[in-house]
């Protein structure tokens, strides 16, 4: 069993390591960093207190979640198995005796983490800027909620694009087309349609957590626990279809010779 | 033909820390030159320098006549390049791509479209040229690759690594190519390869590198003479006793893959039969040995690897 | 295999020039990108822009209030900002990254043109294709309008200058955009991602500062405030957005030119490798 | 009878492309030659026993363990694949220490298997370089390392020696049958004969998807023996020589080629090449030189792969 968490640790560490570097790491940083700059030249106005402050909350609804969690989520996700397979270096980690499960979940995790370390600054620094820099300062639960419906929505659609990226060719563009379109577009809908979305959750999350300031509007028919428990077990099941899935998957390029 | 094809003044190409290419000068005349080293050694930098692709950290060049740097357009007009490595686009059909190259070499359209045929077929893809590129297996994107640098009539092809990753057979089928374009006359070639027996019988020049410095430069027939003449013997049967017998009467032999060389005095044959007969060995081949160019490489890759050959 | 060497026609032939070379490489560009995507995409544009623009200036007509500005709606709907984001992603984003990617780059570096002629050329397919999709569908609206006498020749034709203006300057910066961010990334999606997360962004983003700080000149950084801008302005309409239309103008196109530059720089670096 | 690797019938296809066409083989302990052109199915078989691609018709076993699966087993199993592509961001070192962990290996165990399988590859002084700066032959031996590191029961080696110049070919050589000594067992791949002639006399040969010959090279060699060959003798004296030639038995024809040339085409190349000693001998003849085009793997090869078609 030791062996098995030696392997999984492995391929975690991999895939943290190849999702955060080089010139993606620099683009994806430079992503990250948008909702913090935008605040921080919003509070070299000095604008009132509540204006700023209000206005990085805002942001995160606006922007940070819908916006830079998805492009830096959608990049580390699609790429873990596509990229891989199309550079033909898939085959050094399953032609090893780990099993093939252990390979997506350790992705999976690898690129979880790869995704959080970029997010979760994305969505606290505006914050931090606001109150330091002249903004009325947050009851603790403003972060914290903020930053776990980031973490949220990493592991939600973290899971969906490793999926993705997984079985189709073209993932990044179905990526883009779902994360850009259907995400931002179903949510204007009227009736129940909303709900076939996860930004939804997400945003029930936010609006059952916090009950002052401007996140706290969205439409939230759900608890808090069924908007936290549907993004995590959307997760759950793609990790799981996605291991059943490589199961069967050839990993080899569909040609004799290179 | 006093005109030089090539011309390198202690040219040196550093990337960061790493010298590609150490002071080089050489000097070569048309006709065909190999352009013969282990991976690594220089011959890609030394090619894309002549192209002017890159610029010498110091040191000056001269193609046909010009300097790549000054003049790199005038230097591409009479200049075909073969990349290494895969380099095609596999959304055109072949015609369609060697065509479309031929008129960004300068080539007017019908001209373009008509030496494009032409080309294809004597690469040897005539029935396979209206396909797309990304449906051609290894050897025939190797030869779309060679058509590519021959279509607009350079005057000079430069053919980086050209047999590489081809079987036997392709590999004889590409350089039988080179061959036939080098017959035709009018036309140099360089050829880089790492394979020394790709350009045994094919070169009439060869330049050697290794590790970026100049092992030797010039007519490989110059190149080749100046060695005691070896005899190179293939026996089935029972080989060191073959060996042993050999050496109790005077003959030393030295082994080489499966071939044993000896030196033979006066070159007369008769104790190989002899001792053949006493061991029940067959003789299988028995012939004078030529100088390769293998040879010369791994002779003077040991001997000094800091020496310039005369 | 037979062998019989190609002859190569009978006497030399004379060269065409570096112009007609980017020409060749431009017009190979701008087929490659006439796969289905595009065309669909491109269709797209064309049936919404044109529609809104007839149906609107139909129903105008009835009660006789055409005027330049009701040219315009095209621009006013939210879909537009989309429709051009994917278009340049669908012409543009593969412009460099591909032939990076795939090593031609390799190809055309090798012959007997410079680099700008090869970037000039990636350019103009991008940027026809571009303006097939940002100046054409307002100009068959306005065909249909004047056909059916909905408006005076007089105004068709100003309004048919609104919209190359503000088409050519769309085209300016995304033509810019989309090759730059190309050729960071060897692969064509990479670069389609970035484009929507920089504009969104922007355009989220520098509203919102502006709006809040009364600083009017960060609203300058997001390029589809500038676009709509320039577009109202065109069109005679003193709209909602606070920036000056003409600076607005020289922003886009001042960052078109830059992000082309870039893009330049980047590729001068590409091949400098050992092997 | 079962070897280290067991084929029986073994189909894969690419869509409508045969990689493998009934491939059945086995291959024994120690070394042994895969050897065909390029496209005959030798990536296709090694893809299989790696576990990358599934067969779509008949079984094929790895040390007793079914080709497509995972598992403990997998550890007695080391893969040097054809191409080139590494993780271009490792170092040497990083890439083989993390492939030992994927494996289960304890970080110590792990770095230390690391450093002696990239000493062993003559990679030491470059380990702590980046891969992206590895020129091909490094990353032939960095693939072979990390193939090496988990000391694998079985080793199989697509092309090892593809790309690597004379003087690594003889360095990669030696390696290989030092790993054999060691009591490894290894596959190894090329389309080129001579290349696998040094390393091993167990061959299998492989065209258009299938074995066309299997067995030591001593077999395959009576195989070219069983053909006709065309042997060029020189000779001061071609006439006397032809005539002593013409009155054996197997000699079918003798024709002078040239001044001091002749082409003698033979049925029974055994006797032929076992008589001649003793002729030469015995007649005081002065045969300066014996070629034959036809007493070579290629030829054999091209024959046995031409009969398939």
């Amino acid at each position: 069993m030791t062996g098995e968490w030696t392997r999984l640790v492995a391929v975690t560490w991999l895939s943290l390591r190849s999702s955060l570097r080089g010139w993606r790491l620099a683009g994806l940083s430079a992503f990250a960093l948008i909702p913090t700059l935008i605040v921080v030249s919003v509070a070299s106005t000095h604008p009132a207190a509540s204006t700023l402050s209000n206005s990085a909350e805002a942001l995160f609804g606006l922007l940070t979640l819908p916006i830079v969690t998805m492009v830096i989520v959608l990049v580390l996700s699609v790429g873990q198995f596509r990229n891989e397979i199309d550079n033909e270096t898939l085959l050094y980690l399953s032609d090893r005796s780990i099993t093939r499960p252990m390979i997506v979940v350790g992705k999976y995790l690898g690129s979880l983490a790869a995704a959080l370390v970029l997010v979760i600054p994305a969505a606290l620094l505006p914050l931090a800027v606001a109150s330091w820099g002249g903004g009325n300062g947050y009851p603790a639960v403003v972060p914290l909620t903020v930053a776990a419906a980031a973490a949220l929505a990493a592991i939600a659609y973290g899971g969906f694009f490793l999926f993705l990226g997984l079985v189709s060719r073209a993932a990044l563009l179905i990526g883009i087309l779902y994360g850009f379109l259907w995400e931002e577009l179903v949510p204007l809908l009227p009736g129940s349609a909303p709900r076939l979305t996860l930004v939804f959750y997400l945003r029930n999350f936010l609006s059952t957590e916090l009950t002052t300031g401007p996140l706290s509007g969205y439409p939230a028919p759900l608890t808090a626990t069924a908007s936290i428990l549907v993004p995590i077990a959307l997760a759950a099941v793609f990790v799981v279809l996605g291991s059943l899935a490589f199961r069967y998957l050839e990993t080899a390029p569909e040609r004799e010779s290179a | 033909m006093t005109d030089g094809l090539l011309r390198t003044d202690s040219v040196t190409k550093r990337f960061d820390t790493v010298e590609a290419l150490s002071n080089l000068s050489v000097e070569l005349s048309p006709g065909t030159i190999g352009l013969v080293g282990p991976n690594g050694s220089g011959k890609t930098t030394l090619l894309r320098l002549l192209l002017g692709l890159l610029a010498p950290t110091s040191g000056s060049l001269s193609v046909l006549g010009r300097d790549p740097q000054r003049e790199p357009l005038l230097v591409r007009e009479q200049v075909g390049y073969m990349p290494e490595h895969d380099c095609l686009m596999p959304d055109l059909s072949g015609v369609g791509f060697v065509a479309y190259m031929g008129r960004v070499s300068g080539l007017p359209r019908e001209t373009a479209m008509s030496r494009a045929h032409e080309v294809l077929e004597f690469v040897g893809l005539k029935e396979q040229r209206y396909r797309k590129i990304r449906e051609y297996s290894v050897g025939m994107r190797q030869r779309v690759k060679l058509a590519q640098a021959i279509v607009h009539d350079p005057p000079l092809c430069l053919l980086d690594e050209p047999t590489s990753g081809l079987d036997p057979e392709g590999r004889e089928e590409m350089l039988g190519l080179v061959a036939a374009l080098s017959r035709l006359g009018g036309r140099s070639f360089v050829l880089s390869t790492h394979l020394l027996p790709d350009t045994e019988g094919l070169v009439d020049q060869v330049l050697l590198l290794n590790a970026g410095k100049l092992l030797a430069a010039g007519p490989v027939a110059r190149l080749l003479s100046s060695r005691t003449p070896e005899t190179v013997i293939r026996i089935r049967g029972d080989v060191p006793g073959f060996v042993a017998a050999l050496s109790r009467k005077g003959v030393e032999t030295r082994t080489q893959g499966s071939e044993l060389r000896v030196v033979l005095p006066s070159g007369d044959t008769r104790p190989i039969f002899e001792v053949a007969n006493e061991t029940g060995g067959q003789v299988r081949y028995l012939g004078p040995s030529v100088r390769t160019i293998e040879d010369l490489f791994l002779s003077l890759a040991e001997e000094a690897p800091d020496q310039v050959a005369p | 295999m037979s062998i019989s060497a190609p002859r190569y026609g009978a006497a030399p032939v004379a060269k065409t020039g570096r112009i007609h070379r980017a020409l060749t490489i431009a017009h190979r560009e701008f087929n490659r990108r006439s796969g289905v995507g595009t065309v669909a995409v491109v269709t797209l544009t064309y049936l919404a822009i044109t529609l809104v623009l007839t149906i609107n200036t139909s129903f105008a007509s009835l009660t006789g209030t055409v005027t330049l500005a009701t040219f315009e709606t095209p621009y006013s709907s939210p879909a537009w900002p989309f429709l051009m984001l994917i278009v340049a992603t669908s012409v543009g984003a593969g412009g460099l990254a591909e032939d990076v990617g795939n090593r031609s780059i390799t190809l055309y570096l090798s012959r007997p043109i410079r680099l700008i002629d090869y970037l000039a050329a990636k350019s103009a397919a991008t940027g026809t294709w571009l303006v097939i999709a940002a100046v054409g569908p307002g100009l068959a609206g306005l065909a249909v309008v004047l056909v059916l006498g909905w408006a005076p020749s007089s105004l068709v034709l100003t309004g048919a200058g609104a919209f190359v203006a503000t088409g050519l300057l769309a085209c300016i910066f995304f033509t810019g955009l989309a090759l730059a961010l190309s050729s960071l990334t060897t692969r064509a999606l990479y670069a389609g991602v970035a484009i929507f997360g920089v504009v969104l962004s922007l355009e989220i983003g520098a509203p919102l500062v502006s709006g809040i700080t009364g600083n009017t000149s960060v609203a300058y950084a997001s390029p589809i405030n500038d676009l709509l801008s320039v577009a109202q302005s065109a069109f005679g309409i003193s709209g909602p957005y606070a920036t000056d239309p003409a600076t607005s103008a020289v922003v886009l196109a001042l960052s078109g030119v830059f992000f082309a530059v870039f893009a330049g720089w980047r590729m001068s670096r590409v091949e400098v490798v050992g092997e | 009878m079962t070897g280290i690797v067991d084929a029986d019938s073994v189909t894969k296809r690419y869509g409508e492309v045969l990689g493998l066409n009934g491939f059945s083989a086995t291959f024994p302990p120690g070394i042994t030659g895969l050897v065909g052109p390029n496209g005959a199915g030798k990536s296709t078989l090694f893809r299989l026993l790696a576990g990358q691609l599934r067969c779509d018709a008949g079984t094929l076993t790895l040390l007793g363990f079914p080709a497509w699966g995972q598992g403990e087993f997998r550890r007695r199993v080391g893969y040097c694949p054809e191409h080139a592509s590494l993780f271009d961001w490792m170092t040497g070192a990083d890439f083989v220490t993390t492939l030992l962990r994927v494996d289960g290996f304890p970080r110590a165990e792990a770095q230390e298997r690391a450093l002696r399988a990239i000493e062993t590859v003559g990679l030491t002084e470059a380990r702590d370089r980046r891969l992206k700066a590895y020129s091909k032959g490094m990353r032939q031996r960095i693939k072979l390392a990390q193939c090496i590191a988990h000391d694998p029961q079985l080793i199989l080696l697509d092309e090892p020696l593809n790309g690597v110049d004379p003087v690594g070919r003889a360095h990669l050589s030696a390696l290989l049958r030092q790993l054999s000594a060691t009591g490894h067992h290894l596959i190894v791949s090329s389309h080129v004969l001579y290349e696998v002639e040094r390393l091993t006399d167990q061959i299998v040969m492989i065209a258009h998807g299938q074995a066309i010959a299997q067995g030591d090279l001593h077999r395959i060699r009576d195989l070219i023996d069983s053909r006709p060959h065309m042997v060029d003798l020189e000779t001061p004296d071609p006439r006397g020589v032809a005539k002593l030639l013409g009155a054996w038995d197997h000699v079918v024809s003798i024709e002078f080629t040239g001044p001091g040339k002749l082409r003698v085409l033979t049925r029974s190349p055994e006797a032929f090449y076992a008589a001649l000693p003793a002729l030469v001998v015995t007649e005081k003849l002065d045969v300066r030189s014996v070629h034959s085009a036809d007493d070579n793997l290629d030829a054999v090869f091209r024959y046995l792969a031409g009969g398939g078609r």
